[in-house]
């Protein structure tokens, strides 16, 4: 059931240490203020989920917060590796990294499993490559009616799930336009949520019959944190930041430069500096 | 002969194998870089899908990650990340689907999970992320990869994703119905499976190049087709709006900042 | 590849005896106007597959077209009896009906695993009812994580689907808004499509970001047909007609009235009956 | 007192079943009226959900079939029927099922398929529709029903979905979680399941029914609770939104043809 709530006390009543988290959003909508309020309140021994973890995935690893992340494709997206996962991985700074490792089709079949209240999902993959081997969690299913073999995964059940979207109601009715990503499958598939927007609105505004929306009773905490995606972006309100993106690449490369900019940046910060990103930058319709 | 870079010829020898009605899973980089050249020069109603779930995309600009708002908003509309994966890919829906990766072997494998072990890796790379799945899902698979000794390797640390497996027909035993990478284009030369034994073999040398050098940049002994062309150079156009679109990219990008 | 058609040569070219055919609609977007010229047509033999089997496949079964029903769910809603289906399956006329016949999760399932290029579907049902008995479509398939029996049925693959939507650009593109049923997972799910609608607009007008949509390379034919859902409704375009499903239960009840009013209002008309019907009632965006 | 139908004491007892934070799961007819008048007087904030994809409908007027315009327009958003089977009501996000049916039996089995054989039916009904996970994925379920000799008997012609089964721990035994039916609200009386043998038990008698009528009209002998109350006769109030919601429907349907 929806409760309006600072972020701080969202993330302090949402994400317990040891908790299995997914931080989600696909390009679009990452929810960066939020994780950096996890990385703040100094959460530790989190299992990650997310399909594409990134800048913000980079920054609770360098952070010691992750002790094991679940993923599908670990990059910056366009510029090239996440300097503190591959620290991490090939060196275990600031310590050991466990991996579970899939492919999108898997990530996304097991958020849609988990949404859909089953126990695991099926699908036509992992056809002679070698993750299979490298993932206990791959098996395999025969079709009862055609003998043919899919892959079989467990549903992603996240304790809680972490998104950003533009807007909510006051009742806490979440709104998302634009890439979808696995968003909405996420926050259902979890026990616990936090979703920050841009705003929070008396109520919707005009939309479309089937516009996306999480109706108040299957979300948690809803926050207002305008520009709360940066460098990510809202659609509607302000673009990807792609230079950020870019300059990550420097920032993050050695573990002096990472750390000084998270202090910085991070540690001696709160939500408030995301505002100033979180400008309207088009009408939601255009 | 208008002057051209190898990584021109390379991704204007990609979007000349594109068609106008073919219905292409596009990767960010090269891939998209080619898919969008295609469709501003003689393929302008093909069909571009991005894994984020925009359909029928006709950016602008070339998207820095794989879900751009530009992708969005010039969509004819978006779908969620599972319909993506469940019903445009693995429901058979795309014709073609681009791959690149850190290592290729002759068959068309492709690696992009680690360079050495798995638990102890050399280097670390992003992950298969849509690769296992489109390189089975898409009716066939057109490659884009600079050639060099550590990317085209006689052997992968790691199949990601598989093309023609250990050649002949391994692929189609292991019951994949689709047809697997039908083009390999380099910056050197185009590649195409043999019909029996799947190596991929050369049968266009990209103008100026000489066998020596596609040799001296792959890992295994290099098959040749009986008959190799030559591919056509660049025309102007095709350099004009390549290079437009780039620099307007640039433009647009640091605009955004 | 969309081609745009008249009615006749669409459902010519698309629908064949002995095939299986699904024309969806939840309600909403019932395509009578296409099912009229199956009868017109004469088609023998069809197994039709359909959740909410009414009116229209009440007039299929009691012309004779119809050998086989897959379906969930076959009454006049809020109203009672389809009196043709009934006297197919307890007195076999005009000939025998075979039932295959499931639940609404299990088809709704169904129909999705079609669209997603799947064999079977999975889920959470048929749990200690007598369905089970008396279908021997409904397997079980185990969970190889958790050991929990789920239900399992064959994947939806019909020959040819037939829907109404409310526009198509005159690429063939389709949109559809409101309440959706299945109806895009039927098409994905089919070889083939007739899709009618209410018109052909140059172009998709501005819509959602995520609006539904079937793009031109997933459909078949398209058949302009204003009013082509009447007496269901079309969203934007007219309202359900309540007053004629009532009526249909005294037109029906016998086999004289039901094929007199057939001679008279399907055999010896043509689609463009339908188009009184499709007066614009309100805008869609409404 | 206010002079009142046993239908209208139906509805109203059922309305009264339900909270203002309830999730609930609509079916046309019975189910859809007493939900709506529950929201029209004291849960205005009830979330009601049909089949149909439509979320949190709040109609002026009741639906004749489960898709009507109205529940679309006045909802938060509609979502596609896979969705619904899956994602809400598979996803365990409903709280309350409303349940009916040709047929119950003391455990409040249900038959809406047939009577007589399956094979050859003496009247072949609509079929399950939603009705068979309903039963096994909602929190609860609340059944209204008529009684009558040929709807409460003693043995369904064929079970259509589930409630107690067999009684005792038979449902849970089966694997099912929820609840299953707690509420039996028909026109002469109120039935919750007795805690251990799980038979309907009347726990309430409308006003001015007797307990011979309520036997009368059941199949099987009827067990009644230690105490049982009287149902509080229907309020003015109660009445009067209930009269009107019908009348508004009528007036509504009338015009549309």
């Amino acid at each position: 059931m929806a409760r309006i709530s600072p972020l701080a006390e969202a993330i302090k009543s949402a994400v317990r240490d040891g908790d299995t988290v997914a931080l989600e959003g696909f390009t679009h909508l990452i929810p960066h203020a939020a994780g950096h309020e996890i990385i703040r309140q100094g959460r530790k021994g989190l299992t990650l989920i997310r399909m594409t973890p990134d800048l913000i995935y980079d920054q609770l690893i360098g952070m010691g917060c992750v002790s094991k992340l679940v993923f599908s494709w670990g990059g910056n997206p366009g510029v090239g590796s996440l300097h503190r996962l591959r620290d991490a991985i090939e060196n275990g700074w600031p310590h050991k990294l466990e991996l579970e490792e899939h492919s999108h089709a898997a990530m996304a079949n097991a958020y849609e499993a988990g949404a859909a209240g089953l126990p695991c999902a099926i699908f036509r993959g992992y056809i002679g490559g070698d993750l299979p081997k490298v993932n206990s969690k791959i098996k395999r299913v025969t079709c009862p009616f055609t003998g043919e073999e899919l892959a079989a995964i467990p549903a992603h059940r996240p304790d809680v799930a972490v998104i950003h979207a533009q807007r909510a109601d006051k009742a806490g009715n979440v709104m998302i336009e634009g890439v979808l990503g696995v968003q909405k499958e996420a926050v259902l598939a979890s026990k616990r949520s936090v979703v920050t927007v841009e705003e929070i609105v008396d109520e919707l505004p005009e939309r479309s019959l089937n516009a996306v929306v999480l109706p108040y009773w299957t979300v948690g905490h809803v926050v207002e944190v305008p520009g709360g995606a940066f460098p990510s972006y809202a659609q509607g309100y302000y673009p990807r930041n792609n230079n950020f993106y870019k300059e990550w690449d420097a920032i993050s490369r050695e573990r002096d430069s990472f750390l000084s900019w998270m202090k910085e940046n991070v540690l001696a910060k709160g939500p408030e500096v995301f505002a100033r990103y979180g400008r309207k930058h088009r009408v939601a319709a255009e | 002969m208008a002057d051209f870079k190898p990584n021109e010829m390379m991704t204007i020898a990609a979007a000349r194998a594109l068609k106008n009605d073919d219905v292409c899973f596009v990767g960010i980089g090269q891939p998209s870089a080619a898919c969008n050249l295609a469709r501003l020069t003689h393929a302008p109603n093909i069909t571009l899908i991005y894994e984020s779930g925009t359909l029928a995309t006709k950016p602008n600009i070339l998207p820095l990650s794989i879900g751009d708002g530009e992708l969005c908003e010039t969509a004819i509309t978006t779908v969620s990340v599972p319909e993506m994966f469940r019903y445009w890919l693995q429901g058979g829906r795309i014709k073609v689907g681009f791959l690149g990766g850190a290592q290729i072997d002759k068959y068309a494998n492709l690696n992009t999970t680690v360079v050495g072990p798995y638990d102890k890796p050399k280097v670390r790379l992003p992950g298969g992320g849509g690769a296992p799945e489109i390189a089975t899902s898409c009716g066939e698979i057109f490659i884009i990869m600079a050639q060099g000794k550590r990317s085209f390797v006689d052997k992968l640390d790691f199949v990601t994703s598989i093309g023609h497996v250990s050649g002949g027909d391994s692929r189609a035993k292991l019951g994949v119905k689709t047809k697997g990478p039908t083009k390999l284009i380099t910056d050197l030369a185009l590649f195409e499976p043999d019909p029996n034994t799947k190596e991929m073999t050369v049968v266009s040398i990209h103008s100026g190049v000489t066998r020596e050098q596609i040799q001296e940049n792959s890992g295994w002994p290099v098959k040749f087709a009986v008959k190799v062309a030559e591919t056509p150079p660049p025309t102007q156009r095709e350099l004009d709006v390549l290079r437009e679109l780039h620099a307007r990219t640039n433009r647009a990008h640091a605009e955004a900042a």
